[in-house]
């Protein structure tokens, strides 16, 4: 199961995080700095992988932006590469052509994919059409009357 | 125009470019490019492979474009030996430039190229510019004597630079003077014979003292500190009285370097009165730096203050509120303090100092609150007239109930008894209070002594122990330690009641455990006890010395 | 003694620039330096650190660190000072010193790293000097040379400067430090003076200052009545020290504008010039009310200008009221204070603060415990606690020019804490 | 006025300095806290979405908390959708908060909006504590009844959610185990799968039903593997490897022990592994799963070579990945099958090497896994080589698992021994008290060595640097110079290097004894544990060399009776008390009788548990 998922810009700022263990704020600092830590200072040709604290982190660039998850170590590592690749494709469809401040400005709205991707730390859609289905319906309902839609 | 350009994501073919830029006829192009290579330097790109490039813009007036080059020479030279040895030409001939700023340059620069093979061609541009007209030449080549010196002993040792050096100390330029005593002093750490202080020395060291630059202060008070030892008192009362002044100096570095060389020098005066009045003297300057606003500063300065306390104590006993903490202080400054403070304790502050660290106890940070605890108990034990006093307020804070405070004071209540045996067990009650929360293995282990030592007097002790015992194998060795020990107390004290426990404790330690440490222990006793049980008790429960405040010395004392 | 490389790091650990003296340390140990100091509980935290064998001596300015690393045994304070030292000649350079400003200045930044430093050992640090040889205009080679001061005995002023006007002023500050007790009791009193001088002054001046300094006026057998016992001095580079050992005379000769002459330090022990006295009430989850008193206690003739009085309140506090006699007072979130100004405050008075916050009924587990001081600033002009008095600044010059010194006055809050007493709390049922 | 999210967003991303953040972000709070408390409802979803920006940068937020509970309870979507992601980012499952949300989780569970449910549910689902979970576990059992499958695939993965807190809930959720084999939604049959295998986990009693399904299992397999090109689930040409890893996984649990359902999966497993396309990292991903099934099954041999043989195929691959994740899984095959492993040992040990931090420490326990009788002499040295460049955060558990593997594979106690010392030598400070007792315990069954032993751990201690943080060393170093303090006094012949020729140590005299352990005593850093050994050897000294010595020991020991130590303190004045009877003190301090075998055992098994 994943454990955690962060957006890490390559400046080492935080662009998202979703915790689905429990962990104290001041662990989750500690998480996010070791995560910087090890994840931004790896060059590019080693592996995709760290183990952290008996568990593993599974990390991918994509240009300005560092998709990490932290999965069991008896995980399928090469698996929870495909759903962070996923994720990364559910949001360049929805934003057309993502970039870093797409996410920046609208937070929100990533967080409402990765919900719609990840529940209770699995995996509960795999058709990247069918999240983007809902997402458009949902996002209509709250642009409608019934949605009471007010700017943010 | 600013540089910030320069940091751009690396473009496909950068390099590539840069080369054409680098071959620019105008120099202004050549200066922009360049920069641009010293800006991917900068942040971690390996531009090395345009080595042969920038060395071709080596040669040029634009001063500022040399000092790139040379910039990107010292970076790389390790990495291409053999191409760096294409840049010797020019420096031999900038060593030779008209103008004294370049002269130096090069000087400095060649010496900061470790490659050995270019260590020789290095010798003859530094012999002449060890003796230079200008100052600003000399100083540079009196520093690169040492950096020669670490890259290629033997060259320099035959060559006789050292010896040059040496003459040097009677530069008449202070500047000159200091940079060779850094030289000198760097160079007699591997050849002690290199830098003898002789008293002609000494004298033109104290005169340049008082001319040469903060920092070259600093390196003739450190050399005459760790370099030179007086020959007799009366010399030492000279030496010191010439470097009292720069106790006066703003930079605290100049003054800290004096005090260690008027500290070094007092060992070897004798007149007393002489010796009282530096110590006075040398006070208000500390405490000076105590009240500056850099924290890093008051650091060392406490670091130095608590060194002078350890040799004399009183001397700063009316300057006790120097070191209250401030709330915004950072902690290794309060740390310091407190150390400080309990050094400086004596019967007339002591009942301010204890509601001091009471206030301390109470705030927010764990690892200070601790330590505050701690010189609580610290001070009851050096100052038997306000034990009492200390207890009142540890007793106090073990009724906050907060768990940390209360296992502290538990470990500093224990050093109270060791220290006033029978005295003060009238509080056991209130510590049996908090028995359970015990998890610090210290905090229980301390517990644990305290039931021992006191087993007569508690009625309920073979109970507790009883209870312990349960879960001896979980415990961590210095728990099982006490726990042995306090059951064989008990037992002394007890004997009918406790045969039993003693043999199930004697059996844990000897039989259950693989602690070897805990065996020897367990196995002594059970030797002991059933050999002669009269002669145990001279042995066990024989009265021990009182212990001592002796935690002000074990403290790491490596001053800053 | 010397430093094997300097780095100026971002606040995430990146190096921004570096500069490697030595050659004995990898420089990759930049990189594993913060991580390091993560590691570290934080009561062990200090400026010098021992990781791995390596010394790291370190300071935070704003967003970057800069460390200097060493691997002797070093003078670390000399290594700590030079690196103030440093931030203060990146800093007349370029102001700021952040990120960015480093990113811009990298070439500049180079250059004086060369410059005052050489093998690990500080050389020239004063920045007046270097601005004369070490610009950012691109110099022909023949125009420039190193100043003769970067050698010199005189190494802080350079020879024939001249001004149309010879000028001197002189601020004699004083900054009282008081620490007091949630008891009222006085813990700390202290009083630090400078005496801070702009001159402006022609060719090479001699110049001697006269003080009514207690020392001085013993020996020369005068009047003690209106002198002045200073604890410690502390002397600019200028200042002749052995001179004033021998005899109290301060004579130097002055660099060129600003610069701070002397400091000194004295221990009398001063009534609280300003006291501030507080109630708190605190019904937990729903609000907090404060009663603030402050109280001038020195002579009605003087004035204390932009009293601030700051009185912490808990982060998480909101809907900020207030009721006050005099002043205005704000709620200051970003520093968890009341700001209570008050453009004058004549001595002998008294005035009243009434605040009110409300609190969330959700509050958060630490927050509540910190206990941080009520802290004061203020002016007070043409007042000094000491009595310090110029008595005299005679200048001397070949030229033979006359010149008269202007003399200010002030007295100012240094470190100046009242801590505040316990708070009486009640929780809703 | 109310800044807009997007204008805050801007704001902080202007900020220059971390200071000049924290500044913004603290007046922004409190001007959200204002607005909180007059209750400006048509703010409160944009303020609550200004607060998660905030929370994500790492400040506190607590009193947010409420407010998005009334998010909950607008009716407005826009309301809800922020107010759910709040409690999400906001509150976690041990949040008080927490147990007002119950409520209004109900009734959107029940809202006739499917939306609406789904946020419901993704909550639920992301943080119920264990009380919530048993109070909403009947919604979430109804809701796995339900016809969509937006709705199903979610209460599945919240049965999940719940099996997890409350494990006896798990009971609750079997007799829905059924429903999913058939299922045609991909999602709602990989969710279902997701659940089942939780229940297996938690209710392994529940397994043997399960195995019925393994045909049905087999035959989704079957036709996702061999299905053509699907738009809505491809992945780079593979048919939802979501789903195909998910029921590889499933299949490992219900064939694992079973040799009947193992046997039926045969077929697709092999298929599974020879005829995914692996030039992509989504082909390699589904074999490598499918690798493991392989293994973790009772499968023919067939099979298994062919699993190891994709491993082997994996090791020699230029993707790092790739060679990470079969360095991984040969761990897991060494138990069944030591050869395969063995043949790629010189890889493996050069993995040790490797670049990358995250291949050497793959490599290093693989490397600890195929130690064995036959090669713990090469492997042994190869460790600790690597120990002593090894990166710091490796050390500490590195001593104690070449500890394991020395105790294991041994030769003799010779070379297990003096293997141990060169630990002690090389990663002392990174030794754990417990690995030097065990060693001493050794060394007291081991007679014919002690000597030996004494002699190299004496001359270790002799040059110990004063500052050096080894206490280990020290420790085990005075325990056998205090029990075997008389094998000092000969001389023996000791190896200066593993290699090299042997020269003579000792005889010492009894006083540079003494004052050895008296120095190691006296340094100023070393704490209570390293002296009170010190001091416990000094007492056995008195016994084991001439009398003469006794009276520098009692002056040694006499330094120590008023010691801060507690332990030591207490110890010296003992022993100190015990020189004025001579008798007794020759007794107290007679040889230690080593642990017996049985004991050892006993005390193996226990630490085992």
């Amino acid at each position: 199961m994943f454990h955690f998922f962060l957006l890490i810009s390559r400046q080492g700022k935080t662009r998202l995080t979703k915790w689905f263990s429990p962990y104290t704020q001041k662990q989750r600092t500690r998480i996010l700095r070791d995560s910087c830590q090890m994840v931004l200072n790896r060059r590019d040709s080693l592996c995709n992988f760290l183990e952290y604290k008996n568990k593993k982190l599974v990390y991918k660039r994509y240009a300005s932006l560092y998709f990490v998850a932290c999965v069991d170590a008896t995980d399928n590592e090469l698996l929870a590469l495909e759903t962070l690749h996923m994720y990364v494709e559910i949001l360049d469809r929805y934003f057309g052509n993502v970039c870093e401040l797409d996410i920046i400005f609208n937070f929100h709205k990533a967080y409402f994919m990765l919900d719609e991707l990840l529940l209770g730390g699995e995996q509960q859609e795999t058709s990247k059409k069918a999240i983007l289905r809902v997402i458009a319906a949902a996002d209509a309902l709250q642009e409608s009357p019934d949605g009471n839609q007010k700017e943010l | 125009m600013s540089d910030s350009k320069y940091f751009q994501t690396q473009k496909k073919g950068e390099i590539f470019e840069l080369k054409n830029e680098l071959m620019a006829k105008e120099e202004s192009k050549k200066q922009d490019a360049v920069k641009k290579v010293i800006a991917a330097m900068t942040v971690g790109k390996d531009v090395s492979m345009l080595f042969t490039d920038v060395i071709n813009c080596m040669q040029t007036t634009n001063i500022e474009l040399k000092k790139l080059v040379y910039l990107y020479l010292m970076n790389y030279a390790k990495s291409k030996p053999d191409l760096a040895i294409l840049a010797v030409n020019t420096f031999v001939k900038d060593s030779q430039d008209p103008n004294p700023l370049i002269r130096a340059l090069a000087v400095r620069t060649m010496g900061c190229i470790r490659v050995d093979r270019i260590v020789e061609y290095l010798c003859e541009p530094l012999r002449r510019c060890l003796t230079d007209s200008d100052p600003y030449v000399r100083k540079t080549s009196a520093i690169c004597v040492a950096k020669l010196y670490d890259l290629n002993t033997e060259l320099v040792e035959d060559q006789g630079f050292i010896e040059m050096l040496q003459d040097l100390l009677s530069d008449q330029n202070p500047m000159v003077v200091a940079n060779t005593v850094a030289s000198l002093a760097e160079i007699s750490e591997h050849n002690p014979a290199a830098f003898k202080i002789t008293p002609q020395i000494l004298n033109k060291l104290l005169a340049a003292l008082n001319e040469c630059t903060e920092w070259g202060q600093v390196f003739i008070l450190d050399s005459l500190a760790s370099r030179y030892k007086p020959q007799e008192p009366r010399e030492a009362e000279s030496v010191i009285e010439r470097i009292m002044p720069r106790l006066q100096h703003a930079n605290s570095a100049v003054v800290l370097s004096a005090v260690k060389v008027v500290l070094a020098y007092l060992q070897v005066v004798s007149n007393t009165d002489f010796v009282n009045n530096v110590y006075r003297k040398l006070t208000p300057p500390l405490i000076t730096l105590v009240t500056t606003p850099i924290s890093e500063i008051q650091y060392v300065a406490l670091r130095n203050i608590s060194l002078i306390v350890q040799r004399m104590p009183t001397l700063l006993v009316n300057d006790m509120k120097v070191f209250v903490c401030k709330y915004f202080d950072p902690v290794y400054v309060k740390m310091e303090k407190l150390e400080i403070m309990v050094q400086l304790c004596v019967e007339r502050n002591v009942e301010q100092v204890l509601l001091e660290l009471k206030e301390y106890a109470t705030e927010v940070d764990v690892e200070f609150v601790r330590r505050a605890v701690r010189c609580i108990g610290r001070i009851a034990i050096k100052i038997s007239s306000a034990a009492e006093h200390a207890i009142n307020v540890l007793l106090d804070l073990i009724h906050t109930k907060v768990n940390y405070v209360v296992q502290e004071a538990v470990i500093v209540i224990k050093d109270i008894f060791r220290r006033y045996p029978n005295k003060y067990e009238g509080i056991i009650s209130s510590l049996c209070e908090s028995l359970d929360t015990l998890d610090n293995p210290e905090a229980k282990a301390a517990m644990i002594w305290i039931i021992g030592e006191y087993a007569g007097r508690i009625n309920n002790s073979g109970e507790l122990m009883e209870s312990f015992l349960e879960t001896f194998e979980d415990e961590p060795a210095e728990v099982q330690l006490q726990l042995l020990t306090a059951t064989v107390k008990l037992f002394l004290k007890k004997p009918q009641e406790t045969q039993e426990l003693v043999q199930t404790v004697l059996n844990l330690a000897t039989q259950e455990s693989d602690n070897p440490d805990l065996r020897d222990r367990g196995y002594i006793y059970w030797r002991l006890l059933s050999t002669d049980p009269e002669a145990s008790k001279a042995v066990v429960l024989a009265e021990k010395p009182l212990i001592k405040d002796d935690t002000g010395g074990l403290n790491e004392t490596r001053a800053a | 003694m010397p430093a094997s490389a300097v780095f100026i790091l971002d606040h995430k650990g990146k190096v921004l620039i570096s500069r490697n003296y030595r050659g004995d340390i990898p420089m990759t140990v930049a990189d594993s330096f913060l991580p390091q100091l993560y590691e570290e509980e934080e009561c062990n935290l200090k400026p010098i650190m021992l990781f791995d064998d390596i010394t790291y001596v370190y300071l935070k300015h704003k967003d970057v660190y800069i460390v200097a690393v060493t691997r002797v045994n070093s003078n670390a304070t000399m290594i700590l000072l030079f690196l103030h030292k440093l931030v203060k000649v990146f800093e007349e350079y370029f102001k700021e010193i952040e990120e960015e400003s480093i990113k811009d200045n990298f070439v500049i930044i180079y250059e004086l790293m060369d410059e005052i430093m050489d093998f690990g050992y500080p050389q020239t640090t004063e920045s007046s000097i270097l601005h004369e040889y070490i610009t950012q205009e691109g110099h022909k080679l023949e125009s420039l040379k190193p100043p003769p001061a970067v050698t010199n005995a005189v190494s802080w002023r350079s020879e024939g400067i001249k001004h149309s006007k010879n000028e001197v002023f002189l601020d004699v500050v004083e900054s009282v430090n008081i620490l007091v007790a949630a008891n009222g009791a006085v813990l700390r009193s202290e009083i630090n003076g400078s005496i801070q001088m702009r001159v402006f002054l022609s060719g090479m001046p001699e110049l001697r200052l006269g003080l009514n300094d207690k020392v001085l006026f013993e020996s020369a057998g005068r009047d003690q009545g209106k002198a002045i016992e200073m604890e410690d001095v502390k002397f600019h580079q200028c200042v002749r020290l052995s001179r004033f050992d021998n005899d109290r005379t301060i004579s130097f000769i002055p660099p060129d504008g600003a610069f701070e002459l002397m400091s000194y330090r004295l221990n009398t022990q001063v009534k609280p010039l300003i006291w501030v006295e507080a109630q708190i009430e605190r019904h937990s989850h729903s609000r907090v009310e404060y009663l603030i008193k402050a109280r001038s206690q020195f002579k009605s003739r003087s004035t204390a200008n932009n009293v601030e009085i700051h009185i912490p309140v808990p982060a998480d506090a909101d809907s900020p009221k207030f009721k006050l006699s005099n002043g205005n007072a704000s709620y200051a979130p970003e520093k968890n204070v009341i700001i209570w100004k008050l453009k004058s405050f004549p001595g002998g008075r008294e005035f009243i603060l009434r605040a009110h916050f409300g609190l969330p009924s959700i509050e958060s587990d630490e927050s509540s415990l910190e206990k941080p001081p009520i802290s004061v600033k203020f002016e007070i002009p043409y007042y000094t606690v000491s009595g310090i008095q110029v008595r005299y600044l005679k200048i001397i010059e070949k030229s033979g020019y006359h010149s008269l010194p202007w003399v200010r006055y002030i007295t100012q809050n240094g470190d100046y804490h009242l801590r505040l007493p316990a708070t009486s709390a009640t929780s809703p049922l | 006025m109310s800044m807009k999210l997007r204008d805050f967003i801007l704001g902080i991303r202007k900020c220059r300095t971390q200071q000049e953040q924290r500044d913004l972000i603290a007046k922004e709070c409190a001007c959200i806290r204002t607005t909180f408390k007059d209750e400006h409802s048509e703010l409160r979803h944009r303020n609550v979405a200004k607060l998660l920006y905030i929370h994500m940068l790492g400040y506190p937020t607590h009193f947010g908390q409420m407010e998005c509970l009334k998010l909950l309870a607008s009716p407005s979507f826009a309301d809800k959708r922020i107010g759910y992601l709040g409690i999400m980012v906001l509150l976690d499952e041990r949040s008080d908060v927490l147990m007002l949300v119950t409520n209004s989780l109900k009734n959107d569970l029940n809202h006739r909006n499917q939306y609406i449910v789904g946020l419901a549910l993704c909550s639920l689902g992301n943080i119920s504590s264990p009380e919530i979970s048993r109070d909403l576990c009947p919604e979430v059992e109804r809701l796995l009844q339900s016809t969509n499958s937006y709705i199903r695939k979610k209460a599945a993965l919240c049965a999940v959610r719940v099996i997890r807190k409350v494990p006896e809930l798990g009971e609750n959720f079997i007799p829905k185990m059924k429903g999913f084999f058939n299922e045609r939604s991909h999602s709602v049959l990989m969710t279902g799968l997701t659940m089942i295998q939780q229940l297996c986990e938690t209710i392994p009693s529940c397994i043997p039903e399960c195995r019925q399904f393994v045909p049905a299992l087999v035959k989704n397999l079957r036709s996702l593997a061999l299905s053509g090109y699907a738009p809505e689930h491809d992945v780079s040409g593979v048919t939802d490897p979501f789903l195909q890893a998910r029921i590889l996984r499933l299949l490992c649990i219900l064939g694992a022990g079973d040799p009947n359902s193992s046997e039926q999966m045969n077929d697709i497993l092999a298929q599974v592994a020879t005829n995914t396309d692996v030039t992509k990292n989504v082909g390699n991903a589904i074999q490598y799963e499918c690798v493991k099934t392989i293994l973790g099954i009772n499968c023919e041999s067939g099979l298994r070579v062919l699993a190891i043989n994709v491993l082997g195929r994996f090791l020699l691959n230029n993707d790092n990945n790739i060679r990470y994740v079969a360095l991984n899984t040969l761990k897991r095959v060494v138990h069944v099958d030591p050869q395969a492993v063995q043949r790629h040992r010189n890889i493996v040990v050069e993995c040790l090497k490797d670049h990358d931090i995250s291949i050497r420490r793959r490599a290093l326990d693989l490397t600890l896994e195929i130690v064995n009788k036959a090669n713990i002499t090469d492997l042994g040295e190869e460790l600790v080589a690597f120990l002593e460049t090894a990166d710091r955060e490796f050390k500490p558990d590195l001593t104690c698992r070449i500890f394991q593997v020395l105790d294991k594979f041994s030769p003799d106690p010779q070379f297990q021994l003096t293997m141990y010392v060169r630990v002690f030598q090389v990663g002392g400070e990174f030794v754990a008290e417990e690995d030097a007792r065990s060693f001493i315990n050794l060394v007291q069954q081991a007679p014919d060595i002690q000597p030996h032993l004494t002699h190299t751990l004496y001359s270790l201690l002799l040059s110990l640097k004063p500052n050096s943080k080894n206490d280990i060393l020290r420790i085990v170093a005075l325990w056998c110079v205090g029990e075997f303090g008389q094998t000092l006094q000969q001389q023996v012949m000791l190896a200066t290097t593993p290699a090299g020729p042997a020269q003579g140590s000792g005889p010492y005299p009894s006083t540079d004894i003494v004052r050895t352990v008296a120095n190691t005593l006296n340094l100023s850093h070393v704490g209570e544990i390293v002296k009170s050994y010190g001091v416990t050897a000094l007492l056995k000294l008195s016994s084991r060399l001439e009398p003469a010595v006794s009276s520098e020991i009692r002056a040694v020991l006499a330094a120590y009776d008023s010691s801060l130590f507690t332990e030591v303190q207490t110890r010296a004045v003992e022993f100190l008390a015990l020189f004025d009877n001579p008798q007794i003190l020759t007794t107290a301090a007679e040889e230690m009788p080593p642990l017996d075998e049985d004991h050892m055992l006993r005390l193996k098994q226990r630490k085992a548990d």
